[in-house]
């Protein structure tokens, strides 16, 4: 569960892709063939994918890797703007490049027995292939998965294959409690008294999940977005402020430790999900 | 303008080397391609996919006398065919500059020009005399797009005084080749670039980005957290490469231009129009490989057409019957 | 500037009658959705696919006194997401358009707003003075983007001195609401519109084209005959919104936004920043309903937001905790 | 043949591909799904087709239409840059849109009655449908066509079903005669005796089949190529210099009168097939 010095080497890959499927309306799953990736990917870390060529969007996109089979691996996706409606349209066969594997994984201390992942709608993306490779390693480990609405709760039957325990909220009620993710959080902290916490979803979800964790004096890992150009470390565009200084979220990060991180005001940082 | 007309070698047709060395006025530089300035972090980030020692330079991000913080995010926004951003200048500041970034770059094999930023004229000078200090150091670019302290605010790129001013002070101050970074976002920018030569600047660096915006139409808030931006990307190369053109045919100095290339067609554009050198921005975003991918097709495209000398492309635009100036 | 907050209405959920008549000075549009010059002909090019009674008004070609030829060809060349024209404000002069053009557009019913062209102050006094004299034309735009003969060649809409020049003579001409288009080619475009304002113009529109260039790296030409050339498109709208925004916050008169226009977001974008109106160009190239498709989207973007009047979004941004001016 | 003034009225028209095949390498034949066009559509008429959406490149494509099958219209296209790169891989099913028809179209006068088409490369797109209704009026048609190699002879069998003669031409000598189709149109002009003569290729080709035309005291229709950004006449994109003025090729032609038009030099007008 340790970084493998040789797994962070990052470059580019020609991936081809095997199968394109909509979830729900909205969320899509691409599954790419992507051998090298899929051998050094760990739990957490993104790929930075150029969608389109010839596209008047020209920017990468960074994507989580939610789950590895084999050669294989694959991406759960929001359709939001221009690039991920155009993924949404990739035929099976369609060759993209990714960076990759990038970022810092959650890299979950190897002491660790009990872990708790609380995910909000996307943010169960790249919690995926924590749940499988902290069971497999025999760590217990229990989810609190939220979403709007039941069908939009990403990773369930995962989640429920492998987790000890998942506790299932949706806003309006149409799957397990009715509610925020959030809200469950504190009575898994007394219940489960987990050695770790692992978050992800709208800033403002993760934020009260960061504060519930230290609260309990937990320790908590958080996975944070910002709007990435390069994916490299090169361009400052995806700054978080932390304790020691502004970090970048594309090799600092995405997963912070959650006492690390200073919060900023919503209103400057959250240029998402205000809609 | 100079034209110059490619030379068309007798034995046409045998597989011939391409001489890609390039001189931009003191600096002589193995190949025309270099980094452009912010978009390609001190070269280390970039170094699992780019052979450095294969590129003309790396041009730093702005290095300024104390740490800046940069500006609040979000800090980009994709637009068409381009990308605004508002990273506000962060960086360690020149001594930190020095020990980590410029430290590693000296072990590699390629010329280090450290792109020189500064609130006040005296800022600018004091980088650049302690950056003189570094025989790592090839070359200072001044970004002359700051925000200018002295003046209040507005850029020391957009008027023919504060710009002179302080490349008369960064002159006085380095013996280092000397290249002026031009900003766009002026009425006349072979006026600048005149005045820069005037004050002894070995070359000029053009364009910088152009200040644009981008609204969100859900919250009805600026993408960018600082309202505006620097637009980079294809979308402005046009309006690079008119001013690499307007610059190169009213200056004596070399130019190295930038502004949009994404291909070698691209950079072979600005050649033509007259630039010695060309930058690599936000191509770097978009493939990371791409500065050796537009070195490779520079390569090719001059051997295709047996011109001898990537050098050779420079300025040889063909002036249109019609065209004027 | 003046943030106008949307007014939510009481009985949300209803289905509401958006008034999207909008205010521009002396000039009362039904829609605050108009043509870019040179961009609809006449407007009766575009017959077939607008329906021109529902435009808040047709913005001619530019009209000068003599007709003019145009630059030779290419006049155009695409680049990404945009395009480069260089037509040369081709003309029959204004004596014929009032005869062919102006009087099929009489027969419309929309406002006419005719663009103003001149090499020199006395030729845009000419014609201003002789379109005056027709009942038909509702206002005039005066596109200072002209090479400027009198000045030796500089557009007047680059240098404060000649552009308020030819706006007082202009001015003093007519009694038509006087809009002046403003060039992007400038420091500082808000510094021309205060000057604008000052010599009374009762609003100005922007932007024109940014200039640009384009080389053929097969024959080492330019891709326009006459080399450089105006770039419009999506590629400038970040430009062009950030230069209303600038303006919109700096002169008491109403803007009129324009550039890069191509979906009823972006005239958002424009309106939000502070444009009264907005001005559709290149879009209609792309698609020839562009501005019928763009109005409906503004009716629907205001009546799914509860905004009863359009007139509501203009600079009603929000501005960034952090931004600054 | 005489024009019909309804037919003349332009409009927007979603296609569907139906079909779209290479022809050979760099050159492609796609069918469209039109009924409106193909009912209105004369030869020597263009539409302008929008290739792409949330592309970087987005001007419409004018492109001739090279034959009608009922509700089916053919254009003929060579792959020249990011436009028709994109349309040639445009696969059967997709939409795309175009106005049309547009433009004068040959309109050849109804007392003809033997036609010399002369074409060169691609040139022999436009001359597919006038073929085709020439022929089914009574009047005789001889076709030159020209092209770099035999497979790139557009329209070959088009026209040698319907044609009296068709003398073929190729650069490379690999079909036909050798050398460049302008050789051969004096002897066609004594042989044929035609009453008119209607051309369409390189400029410069184009230009010498006038002269020689005008030469032999035969009218000559001549159909240009200029880039266009509108096609409908507003932009002013695409002028012809005409004994009367200057012509818009996207309304006022692109066919026009060969003695009409103001040949400019080469210099400035021959945008096209210099590289
Ligand atoms: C490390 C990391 C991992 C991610 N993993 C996933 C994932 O597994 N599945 C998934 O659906 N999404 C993931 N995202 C978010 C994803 O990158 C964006 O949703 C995507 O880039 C939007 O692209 P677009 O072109 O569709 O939207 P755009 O048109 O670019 O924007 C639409 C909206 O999405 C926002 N957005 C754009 N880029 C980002 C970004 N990088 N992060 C967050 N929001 C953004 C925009 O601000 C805007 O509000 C991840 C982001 C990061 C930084
Ligand atoms: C009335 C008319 C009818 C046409 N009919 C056909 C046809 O039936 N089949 C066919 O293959 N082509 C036809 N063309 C030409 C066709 O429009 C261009 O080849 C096409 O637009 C090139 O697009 P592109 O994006 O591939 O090339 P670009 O990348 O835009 O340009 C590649 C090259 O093609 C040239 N070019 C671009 N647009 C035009 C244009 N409008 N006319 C001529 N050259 C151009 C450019 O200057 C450049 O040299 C016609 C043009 C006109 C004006
Ligand atoms: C993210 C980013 C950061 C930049 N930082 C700097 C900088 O520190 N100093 C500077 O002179 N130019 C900076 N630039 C401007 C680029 O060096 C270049 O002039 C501009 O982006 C145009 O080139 P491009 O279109 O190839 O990106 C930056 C550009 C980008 C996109
Ligand atoms: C082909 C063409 C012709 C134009 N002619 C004129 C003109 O005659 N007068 C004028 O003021 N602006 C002219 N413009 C500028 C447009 O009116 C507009 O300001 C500019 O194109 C930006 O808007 P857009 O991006 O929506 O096209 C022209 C633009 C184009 C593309
Ligand atoms: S995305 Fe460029 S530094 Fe993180
Ligand atoms: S293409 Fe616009 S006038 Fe002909």
């Amino acid at each position: 569960m340790t970084p493998d010095p040789q797994a962070a080497r990052t470059s580019l890959e020609r991936m081809r892709v095997v199968k394109n499927v909509q979830l729900t309306e909205g969320v899509g799953l691409v599954v790419f063939d992507a051998p090298r990736i899929a051998r050094q990917v760990r739990p957490g870390q993104f790929i930075h994918l150029r969608i389109a060529r010839d596209a008047a969007f020209i920017l990468r996109r960074p994507f989580s890797v939610h789950r590895v089979r084999g050669d294989l691996i694959e991406i759960v996706y929001q359709v939001l703007g221009v690039g991920t409606r155009a993924l949404s349209l990739a035929a099976p066969g369609e060759v993209m490049d990714a960076i990759g594997p990038l970022g810092t994984g959650w890299d979950v201390p190897d002491d660790v027995t009990h872990a708790l992942l609380v995910a909000g709608g996307l943010g169960a993306a790249p919690l995926g292939m924590l749940a499988e490779e902290l069971s497999a390693h025999g760590v217990a480990v229990s989810v609190a998965l939220g979403a709007p609405t039941g069908e939009r709760l990403v990773g369930r039957e995962l989640f429920e294959s492998v987790a000890r325990r998942v506790v299932l909220c949706t806003d309006d009620g149409t799957v397990g409690r009715a509610g925020f993710v959030t809200a469950v959080v504190d009575a898994l902290l007394v219940a489960d008294r987990p050695d770790i916490v692992c978050a992800c979803g709208p800033e403002a979800m993760a934020r009260t999940v960061c504060e519930k964790a230290s609260a309990a004096g937990v320790p908590c890992r958080v996975s944070l977005e910002r709007l990435m150009a390069c994916g490299v470390g090169a361009c400052l565009s995806c700054v978080v402020s932390t304790r020691t200084g502004q970090k970048r979220a594309c090799i600092d990060g995405p997963v912070f430790w959650a006492d690390d991180v200073v919060w900023e005001s919503v209103d400057a940082s959250c240029w998402r999900g205000q809609g | 303008m100079g034209v110059r007309r490619c030379i068309v070698l007798a034995w046409t047709g045998v597989s011939m080397d391409v001489d890609m060395t390039v001189e931009v006025g003191p600096l002589t530089l193995r190949s025309p391609v270099v980094t452009a300035s912010g978009t390609f972090g001190s070269g280390r980030e970039y170094a699992d996919f780019v052979d450095l020692t294969r590129l003309g330079a790396v041009v730093t991000k702005g290095v300024s006398w104390d740490a800046w913080p940069g500006n609040p995010g979000p800090r980009i926004a994709e637009t068409a065919s381009g990308m605004l951003n508002s990273i506000g200048l962060q960086n360690p500041g020149v001594e930190a500059f020095i020990e980590s970034d410029l430290a590693w770059l000296a072990t590699q094999d390629v010329p280090v020009i450290v792109n020189v930023a500064g609130h006040t004229v005296a800022e600018y000078v004091a980088v650049a005399e302690r950056l003189s200090a570094e025989s790592s150091v090839a070359a200072l670019e001044l970004n002359i797009s700051c925000p200018n302290v002295d003046e209040g605010g507005l850029a020391f790129g957009t008027t023919c005084k504060a710009a002179a001013e302080v490349t008369r002070a960064v002159r006085a101050a380095t013996g280092l080749p000397l290249i002026v970074k031009l900003s766009p976002n002026v009425t006349d920018v072979s006026e600048i670039a005149r005045a820069m030569e005037a004050e002894g600047a070995d070359a000029v660096s053009l364009i910088n980005t152009l200040l644009g915006m981008s609204i969100d139409t859900v919250t009805w808030r600026p993408r960018l957290a600082r309202t505006v931006g620097g637009l980079s990307g294809p979308a402005i190369k046009p309006v690079a490469l008119r001013m690499v053109w307007q610059v190169a045919s009213r200056v004596g100095i070399p130019v190295i231009g930038m502004g949009g290339i994404m291909s070698a067609e691209d950079a072979v554009e600005f050649m033509l129009a007259g630039a010695c050198a060309v930058a690599v921005g936000t191509a770097n975003f978009v493939d990371p490989a791409a500065t050796m991918k537009i070195t490779d097709g520079l390569e090719s495209y001059c051997r295709q057409r047996d011109i001898p000398r990537v050098a050779d492309l420079t300025g040889a635009i063909v002036a249109q019957r019609t065209g004027e100036r």
